[in-house]
C-alpha cells in the first residue's frame, strides 16, 4: 500500500457513490424527473441504505471467512415474523419489538453456527438446509399467515429517515468497533486470512465461528424488523423463496472491497450500500419495469466484476496510452 | 465401520419418526388439493375450511400439495396424490387445467375446479367427461365486474384521482387482469364523454389492451385521472419505493388494489387518509385494517365458499354426480362478500371465521350432498352466495 | 502394491446407502399409508429424470470447485424458446434442437465471460440467472398468450413415457461418464477442481476446460429443457426456477464435495436426484403441513449430508 | 520428556520418545521427513498434544493448552511454514491471540498501544525496517519470518524451539537468528534446534538427537560429530555411493533445449540463458534474487513484460504449451503448487502424461495403471496402493511423485525449483542420483536452489543471480563457496 495523502484517499473512496449520483442526475435530467423529489424519495433512499448496508455486512462476515450463507432472508424473515407476532400479543412498541427481532436473529444465527461447527458440513450447505428450516419454522409458527401490523401506528411510524440513518450509522459504528477494535475482531481478522495458523496460536476458532453467525443474524434481524415496519406486514416463503435477498448484497460487497482499499473496508461497504440505494431510487423514479431492473443489476454487477479482476491490465493499457502520450 | 453404524442409525431414526405416523389405513376418502399459492390469507382461509371443519365433519382427509409454480409442479402433485390413493383432486391452480383433468381421468380419479372456471372451449371439450365434477368459482366475468364495482364505488362518491396496484398483471395472471380491466372500464365509462384507456374504450380492448403491455400505465381517463400505477411482486427497495410514492401522490384520493393491498400498501397507507380498497379474505388481519381505516373496501371470496364444490366431489365419489340434462358437469359462477363498513366486516367475519358455524356447515352442506340431487338444486343452491342469502339459509 | 481396503472404499458407496434407506422408507412409509407404491416408482422417475440431467451435467461445473446458480433460469429459457420454435414450426426435431441449442448458447456465454474477463463463475452466474428470469418474463410477453407458452399436450403425449426418459438419461450419462472417465477432461477437471495452481502448472488449460463444462453441462440443460415440455407442455415464467437449487441439494445429497476436486463421481447426481424423489414421495405420504414438511426435509437433508460426508473432522473449521 | 507417544490414525508418529534438554544448550534435532521431529516440538511449544507420556519443564507437569499459553510459560516455537497471517498487520501478528492484553478501559483494543509494543519487539531483534502497522502481506518471506522470531523473543523464552525456519531466510537473516539464539545460551536458556543441512546444524548445535521412525535413535555431541556415523543413523543403514554426482568435469551435447533471451518483467532484468542437453545448469542467489521467478518464467507462468522462451526451435508462453513442449516445472511450493493433496497418487503422476496413456484418445484404467506402476517403481515411491492420498505421505515421498509426473510425461526440459527442499537426507540421495541419471539420458536440467553444497555438488554451470540480474557463471570445477556467495551478496 502506497502512503496517499488522506484527501486523495477520500475523493477515491467517495469516487464511486459521487459517479453514480452523477450519472443518474444527468438520466433524470433527461427524463425530467427529479430523483430526490420528496420525503419519500429520502425516505426511500435512506432504508435502502440501511437495508443494502446491514444484509451486505451480514453476508460479507462469514463470506469473507469462506462461509457461503443462503440462510440470510430466511433468518431475517423468522425473526421479524417472531418479533411481530409478540409485538402483536404484547403490544410492545418498536424499540423493544426491534430488540426481540435482533435477539431472536442472533439467536437462530447462533443455532445455525452450531450446527455448522458441530456437523462440520461445509458451510454452503448447512446454510441451504437452515435456510430450508427456518422458513419451515417461520411458516409453522404462523400457520403460514405471516404477520399483520398495518394498524400499529407506532411500528410502523418506526419508518422515519431519522430512524434509518440512526439504524445505519449505529450499526456501522457497531461493526466497526467490534471488528477493528476488539479482541474478536483481532482474532477474526486472523482467522479470515491465516485460518491454520490461529488455530494453532491458540485462538479459538469455533467460538469466533459462532460469534459471526450470531452478529450476521442480529444484523438480519435490524433488515427483518425495517422491512416488517415499513410494510406492517410479514410474508411468508417457502421452497427457497428467500434467498433472493442475499443477491442485493454481491455488488455493494464488491464496491466495498474496492473502496476498503482507501479507507476501512466496512465504511467502503456502506458506500458501496450507498450507491445500490441510489439505484433503487432512480429505478423507483423512473418507474423502471422489474425485468430492466434485473438486467441492469446483473449488468452493473457483471461490469464491476470485470474492472475489478482486470483491473491491472486495464490500468497498465490506460497508463501504456498516457505514457506514450507523453 | 464407522459410516455403517451411522447408516444404522440413520435407519433406526427414520423407523422411530415412521412409527409416529398414526396408521391412517382405515379406508377414508382421500382428497388431493392442488394449490399455487400457500400463504395468502384466502389461501390460509380456505385450507382451514377443509382441513379444519370439511375433514372432521366428513372423516375425509385432504392432502395439499406443496406450493405449485408451474404446470410440471400440477401434474407431479397429481402424481403424489395416485400414489396416496386419493380419490379425487380439487385444484385451486390453474397453470394447465386440461392436463390436470386428462391426467385424472387417465388414473380414473375425480377432478373439480375451486376457483374460477374453465373457457369455454375447455368446458366443451371435457363437460362430459366421467371424472370431470366441474368447477365453482369466480369466472372471469366475475373477476372483471368485482374490479368494475370496486373502482365504480368510489366514483360515484364523486373521488376523480386514483393509485392502482397490479398485483400479477405484469406476470400475465388472467384473474388480476381482469380485475385491473374491470376498473379502469368503469373509470371509462364513468369518465364522461370520450373517456378511453390508451384509446380502448370496451371492455374486450382494455383487456387486450393489458395483455398487450404487461402493465398498466397511469393516464388521465375522461374527467379521472390514474395517477400511478404499481405491479409485480418484487419485494424490494424499489418496489417499496414506488408503492410509497403512489401513496405520496398529490392529491391521490384512492387507490385501487387487484389483491394484497393491506399487506403490501398497508404500512404506507396508514395516516395518510388516502381510501385503499382490495380484493382479500374476512381474516382478523383484514377486520382490523378495517376497523381502523387502513382498508376502506374489500370483497372477499367467504371462507367457506369452497364448501358446495366438496359436496359436488362427495356426490361424485359415491357414484351419485351431479350432471346437467345432457350430462354435462358443473359450471358455476360465485361471487364475492364486499365489505365497504367496519360493522358489515365485523358481520361477516364472525361468520366466515367460525371454525364451528362456518357459512356453509355440514348440516347445509348435506341437503346437496345426497342422492337425487338436480343440476339446478344444485345450481340455485350455490347462486345464493350473497351473505344474507346464506344467513336466510342457516335459519 | 496393495489393494484400498473396504473401509477405504466406503464412503463413495455412502451415499448409495443413504439412497437404499430412503427406498427402504419409501416401501414402509407406503406400507403404513396404504399407498400406490408402484405408480410411486413411475412417479419419482418422471419427478426426478429432469434434475437428474441437469444435475449430471453440473457435475462438471462443480468438480471443477464452481457453482452454477443459473441452472434452472437457463433450463426454463431454453424450454420457452423450444416451445416457440415447435409452436413456429411443429417439428418436435426442431423443439429439441432449439432447447439444446438455446443452452449450448448460454453455457457458451456464461463460461466465456468468465474465462474472457477473469470474473468468478458464481458471481456471473448470479447476475445470468437474473437476466435469464428477466428474459422468460419477456419472452412470455412476446408470445401474447395470456400467462403461458404451450405446445399441444397431444403432440408431445407419445414422448411423455418412461423408457424414453430413462433412455434419455441414460444415454446422457454414459456419455458424461465416458468423458469423465474415458476422456482426460474428467482427469483434468478434477485436478483443476483439486488444486487450480498445480493444475495450470501441469499444463492443464484451465480455461478450455471451464467452457467445456458449461458446454456439456448445457446440453444437460437443454436435455432437460426439452424433457420439461415433454413432461408438462403448458410453460410459465416459473418453469424450471426450482431446479438451480435441486441441482444443488442432488448433487449434495448424492455424496459429492461441492468444492469439488478428486472426490466428484457422475453417479452423485443421479443417486442424488432419485434420493430426493424418494425424500418427496415420504414427504407427501406422511401428509405434514407445508411448514413442518419443509423442517423434516430440511433436518434430514442435513442428516444424509451428514452421514455421507463421513467422518472428515480436521481441528480447523470446514470452509 | 518421558514416554511420549503420537499417532495420527494409523499412522504412529512417536514412540515412546524421552529427551532431555538442558539450560544453556543449543540441541540439534535431526532426522529423516516423519522421523517425528515436528511432532515432538509442536507438543511440546502446544501445538498438539502427546497421546501418552509426560512433559516436565523445570520440574512441573508440563500442559500446555495452545502456543499462546505454552509461549506465556516459558516455551515458544517458530514453525517450519509460515507462521504469520498476511491479511492483518505486523503488529496483530506479534500479539495474535492476546490482543486483550491492549484492552483500553472501554474493552476496546488499544491499536496505539499494541503498535508501540510491537516497535519494541522488533527493536530486540535489530528488526528496525519493519513497521508495526503494515500490512503483513506486504512483506518478504524472510520479513515476515522475522516477525514470527520477534513474537517469540519478545516474550523472553526459557526454551526457544526453531523448526526448520533457516530455509526461509537469507544468510544475513541467519546470522541474526544465530546471534539471538547464542545470547539465549549464553543467558542459561535452551535452544531446540531442527534443520536438513546437516552443515549448519553442525556449527550450531552444542549436541545434536537424531530421530527415526518416531523414536530416538542417538545422541551426538560436539566432539564426537561425524558425517557419515550421523547420516546412517539417520537413515538406518550405509549410505551406499555417491551423495552428488561423482565426476568433476563440466559435460552437456550441442543442442540446447532451453532458450531464454531478454526476460524481463516481475523482477527480472534482461535474462538471457541456455541449457544443453545432458547439461545441469545451477541457478543460485539469496531466496529473494528472483531465481524462482525465473523458474517460473522459464516454464512460461511468470507476467512478464518482456522476453522469449523457447525449447528446440519452438517458443512457448505458458504452461500447457511447455508441458506440450516436454518442458517440465518442479516449484518450490510442492505441497501448493505441484500436487493436488487430496487426490491420489495415480491421479498426481498420471495427470501430465494424459497423452501418453491415451489409446485411440481413451483413457483405460489399465494402461494408466501400468503408466502410474512404472513410475512408483522407477522412483520406489513408499506407499501402500496408488490410489492413497498424496496428503498422508512425506516430504520425500511427494517429491518423487511430482518427479514421476514429469519424467512419465517424457519431459525433455525439467526446471527444479529446490527438488531438495524439506527432502531428508535418504531420499535426498536418491534423488541426486535421479538427476544425475536424467543428464546421462541427454536431458536438459535447471536446478534452482538455495543449498550452495547442493550446487556445487550437482551442477555442470552455475548462474549467481542478485537482484533479478545474472552476476556472474561458474563452471564445474571452478565452483567455490566463499567465491559464489561474494557474488550473491
Amino acid at each position: 500500500m502506497k502512503k496517499r495523502p488522506l484527501l486523495k484517499k477520500l475523493l477515491l473512496s467517495l469516487l464511486i457513490p459521487c459517479a453514480v449520483l452523477l450519472v443518474l442526475e444527468a438520466i433524470a435530467l433527461g427524463k425530467g424527473v427529479r430523483l430526490f423529489a420528496n420525503a419519500d424519495s429520502w425516505k426511500l433512499f435512506f432504508r435502502a441504505v440501511a437495508n443494502v448496508t446491514l444484509t451486505t455486512f451480514a453476508l460479507s462476515i462469514n463470506l469473507d471467512s469462506g462461509r457461503f450463507d443462503f440462510s440470510l432472508g430466511a433468518v431475517s424473515m423468522l425473526s421479524a415474523t417472531v418479533a411481530g407476532t409478540l409485538a402483536q400479543q404484547w403490544g410492545i412498541g418498536p424499540w423493544p419489538t426491534l430488540a426481540i427481532a435482533v435477539a431472536v436473529a442472533a439467536l437462530l444465527g447462533l443455532i445455525h453456527g452450531g450446527v455448522y461447527v458441530l456437523t462440520r458440513i461445509p458451510p454452503i450447505i448447512v446454510s441451504l438446509g437452515m435456510a430450508l428450516f427456518y422458513e419451515g419454522c417461520a411458516f409453522a409458527f404462523t400457520g403460514g399467515k405471516g404477520v399483520s401490523l398495518v394498524t400499529r401506528t407506532d411500528i410502523i411510524g418506526f419508518s422515519t429517515i431519522g430512524n434509518y440513518i440512526l439504524v445505519t450509522a449505529v450499526a456501522v459504528a457497531l461493526i466497526v468497533l467490534l471488528f477493528d477494535f476488539t479482541r474478536f475482531g483481532a482474532n477474526y481478522r486472523a482467522l479470515v486470512s491465516g485460518q491454520k495458523i490461529a488455530v494453532e496460536t491458540g485462538i479459538h476458532e469455533v467460538g469466533n465461528a459462532l460469534g459471526c453467525y450470531a452478529v450476521s443474524g442480529a444484523l438480519m434481524g435490524v433488515v427483518g424488523f425495517i422491512s416488517l415496519a415499513n410494510t406492517g406486514s410479514q410474508q411468508m416463503a417457502l421452497n427457497f423463496g428467500s434467498i433472493g435477498i442475499m443477491f442485493t448484497a454481491f455488488l455493494p460487497m464488491f464496491i466495498g472491497g474496492w473502496i476498503g482499499r482507501y479507507i476501512n473496508k466496512r465504511v467502503g461497504i456502506m458506500l458501496g450500500a450507498v450507491s445500490m440505494a441510489l439505484i433503487s431510487l432512480a429505478f423507483a423514479r423512473f418507474d423502471t419495469a422489474s425485468s430492466v431492473q434485473s438486467i441492469v443489476s446483473a449488468l452493473l454487477l457483471v461490469l464491476f466484476l470485470i474492472y475489478l479482476n482486470n483491473e491491472f491490465a486495464i490500468l497498465s493499457k490506460f497508463r501504456g496510452k498516457k505514457e506514450a502520450e507523453s | 465401520m464407522k459410516n455403517l453404524k451411522r447408516f444404522l442409525s440413520l435407519a433406526l431414526c427414520l423407523m422411530l419418526a415412521l412409527a409416529c405416523v398414526p396408521a391412517m389405513a382405515d379406508g377414508h376418502v382421500k382428497i388431493g388439493v392442488l394449490v399455487s399459492d400457500a400463504t395468502s390469507s384466502e389461501a390460509l382461509a380456505f385450507r382451514a375450511y377443509y382441513t379444519e371443519y370439511i375433514a372432521k365433519a366428513y372423516g375425509v382427509e385432504f392432502i395439499y400439495s406443496d406450493e405449485l409454480t408451474d404446470a410440471a409442479g400440477e401434474k407431479s402433485a397429481i402424481d403424489n396424490f395416485i400414489v396416496n390413493n386419493c380419490k379425487a383432486v380439487i385444484s385451486f391452480s390453474s397453470f394447465d387445467r386440461p392436463s390436470q383433468i386428462d391426467q385424472c381421468d387417465a388414473a380414473g380419479i375425480y377432478y373439480a375446479v375451486a376457483t374460477g372456471t374453465l373457457s369455454d372451449e375447455q368446458y366443451n371439450e371435457y363437460k362430459d367427461y366421467e371424472t370431470y365434477v366441474g368447477a365453482i368459482g369466480p369466472s372471469n366475468q366475475i373477476e372483471f365486474q368485482a374490479g368494475y364495482d370496486m373502482a365504480a364505488y368510489y366514483i360515484d362518491q364523486g373521488m376523480t384521482k386514483f393509485g392502482m396496484f397490479g398485483g400479477a398483471v405484469p406476470y400475465y395472471n388472467d384473474m388480476h387482469i381482469y380485475r385491473a380491466a374491470g376498473m379502469l372500464a368503469a373509470m371509462v365509462e364513468k369518465g364522461g364523454e370520450g373517456a378511453n384507456y390508451k384509446g380502448a374504450d370496451n371492455a374486450g380492448a382494455i383487456i387486450g389492451q393489458i395483455y398487450a403491455d404487461g402493465s398498466i400505465e397511469p393516464c388521465t381517463i375522461g374527467s379521472l385521472e390514474l395517477a400511478a400505477y404499481v405491479g409485480g411482486y418484487d419485494f424490494n427497495d424499489a418496489w417499496f419505493g414506488k408503492l410509497a410514492q403512489m401513496v405520496g401522490t398529490e392529491g391521490i384520493q384512492a387507490i385501487l388494489t387487484v389483491g394484497s393491498g393491506v399487506d403490501v400498501l398497508g404500512g404506507f397507507i396508514s395516516g395518510s387518509g388516502v381510501k385503499l380498497a382490495t380484493v382479500d379474505s374476512f381474516t382478523p388481519a383484514m377486520k382490523e385494517a378495517m376497523d381502523n381505516g387502513i382498508l376502506d373496501y374489500m370483497a372477499g371470496k367467504f371462507a367457506a365458499s369452497i364448501g358446495p364444490i366438496f359436496a359436488a366431489m362427495l356426490n361424485a365419489v359415491n357414484g351419485q354426480p351431479i350432471r346437467d340434462g345432457e350430462g354435462n358437469a358443473l359450471a358455476l359462477g360465485q361471487g364475492y362478500w364486499v365489505a365497504t363498513s367496519a360493522e358489515q366486516f365485523a358481520e361477516y367475519s364472525a361468520v366466515d371465521s367460525s371454525m364451528t358455524d362456518p357459512a356453509y356447515t355440514k348440516e347445509i352442506l348435506d341437503q346437496y350432498a345426497a342422492a337425487g340431487v338436480s343440476y339446478d338444486d344444485f345450481a340455485e343452491f350455490v347462486s345464493k352466495y350473497s351473505f344474507d342469502e346464506i344467513v336466510a339459509l342457516k335459519k | 502394491m496393495g489393494k484400498q481396503t473396504i473401509r477405504e472404499r466406503i464412503p463413495a458407496f455412502a451415499s448409495i446407502l443413504g439412497l437404499l434407506v430412503l427406498i427402504a422408507a419409501y416401501y414402509i412409509v407406503g406400507a403404513i399409508r396404504d399407498a400406490n407404491v408402484a405408480y410411486g416408482l413411475k412417479a419419482v422417475v418422471n419427478q426426478s429424470v429432469v434434475v437428474a440431467l441437469v444435475a449430471t451435467g453440473a457435475v462438471f461445473i462443480y468438480t471443477l470447485g464452481s457453482f452454477d446458480i443459473s441452472l434452472g433460469a437457463a433450463t426454463g429459457v431454453s424450454a420457452l424458446l423450444g416451445a416457440m420454435a415447435y409452436n413456429a414450426t411443429g417439428s418436435l426435431a426442431v423443439m429439441f434442437l432449439v432447447c439444446v441449442g438455446v443452452a449450448v448458447a448460454i453455457g457458451f456465454i456464461n463460461s466465456s465471460l468468465a474465462s474472457v474477463f477473469n470474473l468468478p463463475i458464481f458471481v456471473t452466474t448470479v447476475a445470468m440467472m437474473s437476466v435469464l428470469s428477466a428474459f422468460m418474463l419477456i419472452l412470455i410477453g412476446w408470445n401474447g398468450a395470456g400467462d403461458t407458452i404451450k405446445v399441444k399436450a397431444r403432440d408431445v403425449r407419445p414422448l411423455d413415457n418412461i423408457p424414453f426418459k430413462v433412455a434419455i438419461l441414460a444415454a446422457y450419462i454414459a456419455l458424461c461418464w465416458f468423458v469423465f472417465t474415458l476422456l482426460p477432461t474428467g482427469r483434468e477437471a478434477k485436478f483443476i477442481g483439486g488444486n487450480p495452481v498445480c493444475a495450470r502448472l501441469s499444463g492443464i488449460n484451465e480455461k478450455k476446460l471451464a467452457v467445456i463444462a458449461s458446454l456439456i453441462s448445457a446440453v444437460g440443460i437443454g436435455l432437460g429443457a426439452f424433457l420439461t415440455i415433454v413432461y408438462a407442455p403448458t410453460l410459465n415464467k416459473d418453469t424450471a426456477s426450482s431446479i438451480g437449487m435441486d441441482v444443488i441439494i442432488a448433487i449434495v445429497f448424492g455424496g459429492m464435495p461441492v468444492s469439488g476436486g478428486p472426490r466428484s463421481r457422475i453417479l452423485s447426481a443421479v443417486v442424488g436426484a432419485f434420493s430426493m424423489g424418494f425424500l418427496s414421495q415420504i414427504m407427501s405420504m406422511l401428509n405434514l403441513g407445508s411448514g413442518y414438511g419443509q423442517m423434516i426435509k430440511a433436518a434430514i437433508f442435513l442428516l444424509v449430508v451428514f452421514i455421507a460426508l463421513g467422518s472428515q473432522r480436521g481441528k480447523l473449521l470446514t470452509r | 520428556m518421558r514416554g511420549m507417544d503420537k499417532s495420527f490414525g494409523a499412522t504412529v508418529a512417536l514412540r515412546q520418545v524421552d529427551l532431555d534438554v538442558y539450560p544453556g544448550e543449543i540441541r540439534g534435532l535431526i532426522g529423516e521427513n516423519g522421523s517425528g521431529k515436528s511432532t515432538l516440538t509442536s507438543i511440546i511449544a502446544g501445538i498438539q498434544k502427546a497421546d501418552a507420556g509426560e512433559i516436565r519443564f523445570h520440574g512441573q507437569p508440563w500442559q500446555p493448552a495452545s502456543m499462546i499459553d505454552a509461549l506465556a510459560h516459558g516455551i515458544g516455537m517458530i514453525v517450519q511454514e509460515t507462521g504469520t497471517i498476511p491479511g492483518i498487520t505486523v503488529a496483530e501478528n506479534l500479539f495474535l491471540g492476546e490482543s486483550s492484553r491492549f484492552r483500553t478501559p472501554l474493552g476496546l483494543v488499544s491499536r496505539h498501544a499494541m503498535e508501540r509494543e510491537a516497535r519494541q519487539a522488533l527493536d530486540v531483534i535489530h528488526a528496525d525496517h519493519i513497521q508495526p502497522g503494515m500490512p503483513t502481506a506486504m512483506l518478504d518471506l524472510q520479513e515476515r519470518k522475522l516477525v514470527e522470531v520477534a513474537k517469540v523473543m519478545v516474550k523472553k523464552p526459557e526454551i526457544l524451539v526453531v523448526d526448520e525456519t533457516t530455509t526461509a531466510l537469507s544468510q544475513k537473516g541467519r546470522e541474526l537468528l544465530y546471534r539471538l539464539m547464542n545470547s539465549l545460551k549464553a543467558e542459561g536458556k535452551s535452544v531446540i534446534f531442527i534443520s536438513h543441512d546437516l552443515d549448519e546444524i553442525k556449527q550450531v548445535c552444542d549436541t545434536l538427537t537424531v530421530l527415526r521412525d518416531g523414536r530416538i535413535i542417538t545422541h551426538f555431541t560436539r566432539e564426537t560429530y561425524d558425517d557419515d556415523a550421523i547420516k546412517t543413523s539417520m537413515i538406518g543403514r550405509e549410505m551406499q555411493g555417491d551423495y552428488y554426482r561423482s565426476d568433476s568435469e563440466p559435460s552437456w551435447r550441442e543442442d540446447v533445449l532451453l532458450r531464454a533471451e531478454h526476460l524481463t518483467g516481475s523482477g527480472l532484468r534482461d535474462i538471457s540463458l541456455e541449457v544443453r542437453a545432458g547439461e545441469i545448469l545451477g541457478v543460485g542467489g539469496l531466496s529473494e534474487c528472483g531465481m524462482h521467478t525465473l523458474g517460473k518464467a522459464l516454464f512460461g507462468s511468470a507476467q512478464l513484460t518482456g522476453g522469449t522462451v523457447e525449447t528446440e526451435g519452438k517458443a512457448f508462453s505458458d504452461p500447457r504449451q511447455a508441458t506440450k513442449l516436454g518442458v517440465g516445472y518442479v516449484s518450490k511450493e510442492r505441497d501448493t503448487e505441484s500436487l493436488c493433496q487430496q487426490a491420489s497418487i495415480r491421479d498426481n503422476i498420471a495427470i501430465a502424461g494424459l497423452k501418453h496413456i491415451q489409446h485411440k484418445r481413451l483413457i483405460l484404467k489399465k494402461r494408466e495403471t501400468a503408466y502410474v506402476q512404472k513410475q512408483v517403481d522407477a522412483l520406489s515411491i513408499k506407499c501402500r496402493h496408488m490410489e492413497q492420498p498424496v496428503s498422508a505421505m512425506s516430504g520425500g515421498n511427494k517429491q518423487k511423485v511430482v518427479f514421476g509426473k514429469w519424467l512419465g510425461a517424457g519431459s525433455r526440459v525439467l526446471i527444479l525449483d529446490c527438488p531438495t527442499r524439506g527432502v531428508d537426507i535418504g531420499v535426498k540421495q536418491s534423488m541426486y542420483q535421479l538427476i544425475t541419471q536424467m543428464k546421462r539420458e541427454g536431458k536438459a536440467i535447471l536446478i534452482i536452489s538455495e543449498e550452495m553444497a547442493e550446487l556445487i555438488g550437482m551442477c555442470d554451470r552455475l548462474l549467481v543471480m542478485k537482484d533479478g540480474v545474472v552476476q556472474k557463471e561458474f563452471l564445474r570445477g571452478q565452483m567455490n563457496e566463499a567465491d559464489i556467495i561474494r557474488y550473491m551478496i
